[in-house]
């Protein structure tokens, strides 16, 4: 099946207008012994029912678990049927970045809200229209950091996401930056003692994530008095964007940037990808962020419209020059956590607690297991490090029931072999957890 | 139209947050209270009231689905329905990213093969999904260039990029700290040998190439190009968006083309969501492929895994491994065609540029008089010279006439620029009413260029004032009172 | 806007038939030629001309998403969402009505389960989900009233039917054979007592009575209606449609009722899809159980089925078990909103509609000046008599305004009626606007009325001449030279 | 969760406009004594996501086979995605019945168009916007017939589908009008002497379905020829509306009316609704036919515009004088089939074609299996009857692999006791048949 609407005839009648004698005379600026002599080495064609078909086949070779408790930069939502219905209209996605404002005020308009609740969320001055995701967000909040400052390093938590760690090694590295990991202290936080001794006048911002990797709540108001004796910037960074519904807004603590992943707004889990990056700011940056901004502004006739704004910073007009290099970013993400954020309104703050709650019960009841415990003994929003006393065996029980058990630390952090990072959202049922806590008894 | 704060009314929350079923517990006894949000102020409003909200937004948007789309270098294709429904799937959607492997196969298996269907259509050894855009392509590819660089131990500060490139060849260039030069086209529209000649020296890292170029041509001197580049030992990296022109017809691979990344949005079809989500998948030669990000998706006799272990790779560029449900689209796209349909998308996309700029040849400028491929840009300079009518007049004018304007002022060295990328899946009906249309402009603009000038003219909202908006940004709203903008 | 079929294009087709994969057959052998059709001529466009012709009509449409449709009689509530994605569940969308039993269980169990629901409700001993709309229904409660009396060995061949009934009510009456009466109402707008005592004679099958009535106000006197009825041996039907003004305030099994439709596309909040598909369920009392349609479905033990033997049954109504989606959007609303939702959307409709009663009260004439339930009816007697202006005008007015008109014309008792019907689901917010738009065209009625009588003013079309579509019926297309029309 | 936009002070604020103290003072009609003193017994009310989840548990206690063999008046076909997206437009779904057709000019369109393509497929002249299903079309089809006859009688053959004729006596039969009944004979058609026999004075009109119940092709040359000669009405039913694209139009045989079922142009099983039914006649019945009917008129500007017409017929108007009393029918179902046709365009005949042959072929490999064989030997389209050897071993070997297995006859038709009547559509691959077969033959 192509999707092809011309009739064998057309094709002649419109080469005979452009005045050659086949398509092949289209291709004339190809060098004859460059072109593909051969047909490419693909799968035949399918019709539509066969396609579904195949792609139907390979959806069952996936299994989804009956039960999720993991977390660790994805989290598994209740999405709102509202917000699927919003952005399958045709005229949001199958449109192109807003070039033309006259024909485009809609997804404007929405992404003029969107920046309005972002900036609501996280207490910044300045966002933009999204960014790629969180762990990008981070890298490039950190390369405004690097560049306005004119220093060379950046210093990050061990706490934070270790993907997002790995993008920014990629992302600054490759400038020539340097990255220094600092590490956590037993209450599974930054460790404030290292992290003074290492801010030094090379050290040009900070990044913590709260809560972090562990589910743990960083103490921001220490680390932000460090930072701004220093003058050095403070990025903030998240993975879980329900916790901005829950503690204090970033802004509040006077950090500098605040970058991280919105896919808990609306958007599914999708294997890790798309989600939506945001990224906001002070005023300071409004004309260093990278990627779009809407902005307000007026027609001939007096009345308020919205444009794609302040595109000086942008690639297209400031080439090597601009403020990033991104052009598509993800707006229909951005669409969906607007919707999403409309429809929950204050409620919202409610649904965070909810997940607290949750997520407590069950770090409770675990923790009442033999050989169990909390591995960090400090407050956390949904998710929560837990010390188990066989990992394999814990990890094998529950995949057995088709739960997907949390994450499993010692990759990436060796010295926690044993310790699991579990996450309860609202999905999660007291039954669920119930049912967790007597299958892992018997283990 | 009233924004959806403004509709807010205090009190009214639109979604019921389920009943708790566990013991409420006392939030002091679990954190400190100061640590605690106190309020957020988000829109207060009903169910019905987001929906006749944001339905009515939509109405105010124009998709491929509403019209004719010709935004050059964008590739505005039809987005096939079955490809959206597949990817909803909820054994695609709801999957974790870390879930074992044995409960992803599918997707993996999904994700290998579409990476060496790439491969065969670009000719390359490898491609990495991870990307999740063009530009974010080109980032990881000069990443590569330098982590290869590196490697060998070469000190090469600069990147060649000709006058036409598109804006994110220089920026990711530059993202990377590389010296960005520009190098000159010859009159034909194709890079200037010459130029690019002398400017290949031994402390350029690569030359960023676009081919066909933003100006719809296909860079005849290729092989020559290439060999410009490599003899100097630098890399031939090739921005891949416009690979529509070229399906089944050539490979970057046997051009000579070392990296190149590919917009699936734009040629496979994944629609573009007012902005994204992309994906640019980014394809090397033999001797790039051990600096590809991590992770890698492999085959392990009949399993398919992701592996990590690489170490001259050059690491992340994302978290996790792609833009999952685009990738899904791109391969439903490739399935369906098959080796014939994506030649055929290549001549009817080459095909319908050609008519187009035959057609409107008499009424504009048009720069670079040659065989065109999958896009013709013209100029408006005529216009602009004898009746002091802009492209940006022609452009909004367009839309009083239903159709979606052409990319304008771009490629920047085409004054008054109008790129019309037409793609495969408009019928010549269509391009007929667009030319009509054109044509009609074309003539407004001799006859009635004071109104031209005011275009759009039958629209809910009129020219918008940008000059205002960049002046006095205001980015967000605020409350009455609260004052607005910065 | 062009048909599809004057989009087609000779020799395009839009969807590609899957390839045979079973060996092919002379089709001679198997059937004569003489049977198989030759040609057959349906349009012959893409796949992306389908969707924008098809997105292209849908937005020269209005629906609840759109805006306020106060359509009296037809509770244009809000359709929620989740509701919709439920309904399309593969697992019930795609199963067979022949399936086993045991294939079955969920959608039994939701259709035993809103049955039970809609027994509780009403009041009534059991219900029939067959029927396939409110008309469908009243219908089958006709044939059930048929018989009954049959069963009884009497004959009775008249029904009685107040002037202000539904269009249907009668229709339904007349198509399984009874004369219908017309009851007259009384000044207060109720069925008048007098007159209904003495046409209630021994040959009188039964009342068809809406309560609420169509002018939105509820029969007083139903206990005197229903003794009226009953001591005569007839039987009180009741015209479920206006339910929505009583949920958990009363049930008609209390107020007498021994039959009645329920039109869950208006109370219970299925789309109305552009006109169907709709459910109408028909309850009775339990002298009337044994008549309602088979199959019905029952509980044995832990499982649920269809039972057919119920020999005193007036049979089927339509094939297999009714609308399915449409029931099950109703038990996920049922479910979503409990006893004291359902409540809620009794007072709120009634609210809603008493604030508009209110306010518009001193700009139209407003024939029976009480409370109202879930509509009120006001006449344009004062501007047509004043101005000339007809109902039809400030309707069609209104459009422009943004809102869908309300019903008019109906009831017929009512001269220039204007029945509206703002359902709960509409915030204040948007009862104001609709009333300012009401009050500025009372407005305009006064001071220009000739503008007025040519509204709509600002569609994309203007005025339908449906005298003319009626004259020369034109109901299809047909080809140039084949001539139109008949 | 209720759908309730009105917060306590808006309610407050709108009783005093109104000029009552409490919503329970706007009930006051209603008498106290009659009013319901307790709370409605039902479950409690639930939020989205715990509705959601409740659902989806009922789903999971259905069973979608893994193959659909069964027909049988609902038909398994692939329908494309296209469909969906049209129908799923909110513009069209939340509309009602284009009234104001000057703000529903879309679904009037639509239908105008569905009601051409009608046309086209069955060779009639006058359509409607869709009936209830394809059973009340038909007794919709045969009350048209009596009422302009003014005889009493209508004859049905008993190879039309059992569902059917059980709608048709109950509207018939509630009009004190007869059905009879007629045989059908050794090749599965109606019993042409028989049909001979009872057609007197007092039919109005003869009901045959093609191809019928059991898939068999009926001789409509006969009939035809039989009714006309007699001047009664004849009456052409379907349940399988693809067959139209295969077969002879019904109109070129001169049928009176044509009435069925749409089911199979695009839209889904829904367990048997809600569907389409279809109703097509001559001109002669244009001010008679039931239903919406769409016509094409003029605006003040002499544009082509779309209205409701004829409406005098309509029971809103004429109220017991009407010649139906429908009022909402299945506007939705028909733009679907719209859309389905409109994509499929000439390719349906292929689409047709293709069930033809697959049916054939299933046909052909079970009627090789010992002691199977075709009922009937005449043509048929995509169903056919078999008689096998043992049916309770034959139903339970392919339910077993959750396979839908043919329609069981013994209970319509007690004399066809060992009798199945399989479907074979354009989703049924050569290897499930194969498969079949090879379950069977182990039988
Ligand atoms: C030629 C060319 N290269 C690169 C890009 C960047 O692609 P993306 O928008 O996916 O980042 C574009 C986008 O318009 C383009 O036209
Ligand atoms: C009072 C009343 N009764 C019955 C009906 C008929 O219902 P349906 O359209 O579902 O057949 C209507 C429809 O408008 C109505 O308003």
């Amino acid at each position: 099946m192509d999707y092809i609407p011309h009739t064998v005839e057309e094709i002649n009648r419109m080469l005979q207008v452009i005045g050659v004698k086949s398509l092949e005379d289209l291709f004339v600026d190809i060098p004859p012994h460059l072109r593909l002599s051969r047909r490419l080495d693909l799968p035949g064609s399918l019709s539509e029912q066969e396609l579904a078909q195949e792609i139907k086949v390979l959806s069952g070779k996936n299994r989804i678990p009956s039960l999720c408790l993991m977390g660790a930069g994805a989290y598994n939502h209740y999405i709102p049927a509202v917000v699927r219905h919003v952005i399958s209209r045709s005229e949001f996605y199958t449109a192109y970045t807003p070039y033309q404002p006259e024909i485009s005020q809609g997804i404007l308009q929405a992404i003029y809200e969107y920046q309005t609740m972002i900036l609501e969320l996280t207490g910044m001055e300045v966002t933009n229209a999204s960014m790629y995701d969180g762990a990008t967000a981070m890298a490039e909040a950190c390369l405004m950091a690097l560049k306005a400052r004119g220093t060379s390093r950046v210093v990050v938590s061990r706490a934070v996401h270790p993907e997002y760690r790995s993008v920014l090694k990629t992302y600054v590295g490759t400038n020539n930056y340097d990255v220094q990991e600092v590490p956590f202290d037993k209450e599974g936080r930054t460790d404030l003692r290292v992290l003074t001794n290492v801010l030094d006048h090379e050290v040009a911002v900070v990044v913590i994530q709260s809560p972090n990797f562990f589910g743990v709540i960083e103490d921001m108001a220490a680390i932000a008095h460090l930072t701004r004796e220093r003058k050095i910037s403070l990025c903030y960074t998240f993975t879980e964007a329900l916790s901005l519904a829950f503690l204090k807004p970033p802004g509040d603590w006077g950090v500098d940037f605040v970058a991280g992943e919105g896919q808990s707004f609306g958007i599914p889990m999708n294997y890790g990808g798309p989600s939506l990056g945001i990224l906001a700011t002070t005023r300071e940056f409004l004309r260093r962020i990278p990627g779009r901004i809407v902005g307000a502004t007026k027609d001939r006739e007096g009345n308020r419209g919205f444009v794609l704004t302040l595109q000086t910073r942008e690639q297209h007009i400031r080439r090597e020059k601009a403020t990033s290099n991104i052009c598509s970013n993800e707006a229909l993400c951005a669409l969906a956590a607007c919707v999403y954020l409309s429809l929950m309104g204050k409620n919202i703050m409610k649904l965070a607690r909810l997940n607290f709650e949750k997520a407590h019960y069950l770090a409770d009841q675990l923790s009442k297991l033999k050989g169990w415990k909390l591995s960090f003994p400090t407050p956390f929003f949904n998710e929560f490090t837990l010390q188990v006393p066989d990992m394999p065996s814990v990890v094998e029980a529950l995949s057995q029931e088709g739960i997907l058990p949390g994450y499993v630390l010692n990759r990436d952090y060796p010295e926690l072999a044993s310790d699991l990072v579990f996450c309860v959202t609202e999905v999660v049922t007291r039954e669920d957890m119930d049912k967790v806590v007597s299958i892992l008894r018997r283990v | 139209m009233e924004l959806i704060f403004e509709k807010s009314r205090p009190g009214y929350g639109g979604y019921q947050v389920p009943k708790t079923d566990v013991p409420e517990i006392i939030l002091e006894e679990y954190i400190d209270s100061s640590l605690i949000r106190e309020d957020l102020s988000l829109p207060e409003v009903a169910e019905i009231e987001v929906i006749r909200h944001y339905t009515a937004l939509s109405r105010m948007n124009f998709g491929v689905d509403t019209g004719f789309y010709p935004l050059g270098s964008c590739t505005m294709k039809y987005n096939p329905k079955i490809n959206e429904d597949l990817s909803h799937l909820p054994a695609f959607e709801e999957l974790h990213p870390y879930g074992p492997e044995s409960w992803s196969q599918g997707s993996l298996q999904l994700m290998y093969e579409l990476k060496s269907f790439l491969c065969e259509i670009f000719g390359m050894a490898d491609f990495s999904l991870q990307p999740a855009a063009g530009a974010h392509g080109e980032l990881t590819g000069m990443i590569i260039c330098r982590k290869y660089f590196d490697k060998k131990k070469e000190r090469r500060s600069k990147i060649l990029i000709p006058d036409t490139a598109h804006g994110t060849n220089p920026a990711s260039g530059a993202l990377c700290g590389y010296e960005v030069v520009t190098v000159k086209s010859d009159r034909d529209g194709n890079i200037d040998l010459d130029h690019l000649g002398r400017m290949m020296t031994d402390d350029v890292a690569a030359l960023m190439l676009t081919n066909p170029n933003t100006l719809g041509l296909f860079e005849r001197n290729i092989e020559a190009v290439a060999d410009i580049v490599h003899i100097k030992g630098g890399i031939l990296y090739g921005d891949g968006a416009n690979a529509n022109a070229f399906l089944g017809k050539c490979r970057p691979g046997d051009l000579g083309f070392d990296i190149i990344q590919v917009n699936l949005h734009k040629t496979f079809s994944s629609p573009h969501g007012s902005g994204g989500p992309g994906s640019g998948p980014v394809g090397v030669a033999p001797h790039l492929v051990d600096f590809l990000p991590i992770p890698r998706v492999v085959r392990d006799g009949e399993a398919y895994r992701m592996e990590y272990d690489f170490p001259d790779s050059i690491g992340r560029v994302k978290s996790f491994y792609g833009n999952f449900s685009v990738l899904l689209r791109a391969y439903a796209y490739i399935r369906s065609l098959g080796a014939e349909g994506l030649m055929k998308v290549a001549e009817i996309a080459v095909l319908n540029a050609n008519y187009v700029r035959t057609r409107l040849k008499p009424f504009f400028d048009l720069p670079y008089d040659r065989m065109c491929m999958h896009e013709c840009v013209f100029s408006g300079r005529r216009q602009l010279a004898n009746w002091g009518v802009k492209t940006a007049h022609m452009a909004k004018r367009l839309i009083d006439y239903g159709f979606h304007p052409p990319t304008v002022y771009f490629p920047l060295i085409v004054p008054e620029a109008m790129m019309i990328e037409p793609t495969e899946t408009e019928s010549v009906t269509m391009l007929d009413k667009f030319c009509e249309a054109m044509i009609a402009i074309a003539k407004e603009a001799e006859k009635a260029p004071e109104n031209l000038k005011k275009a759009p003219l039958n629209g809910a909202i009129s020219q918008l004032d940008e000059v205002l908006a960049a002046r006095e940004p205001d980015i967000r709203w605020k409350k009455r009172g609260e004052g607005n903008g910065h």
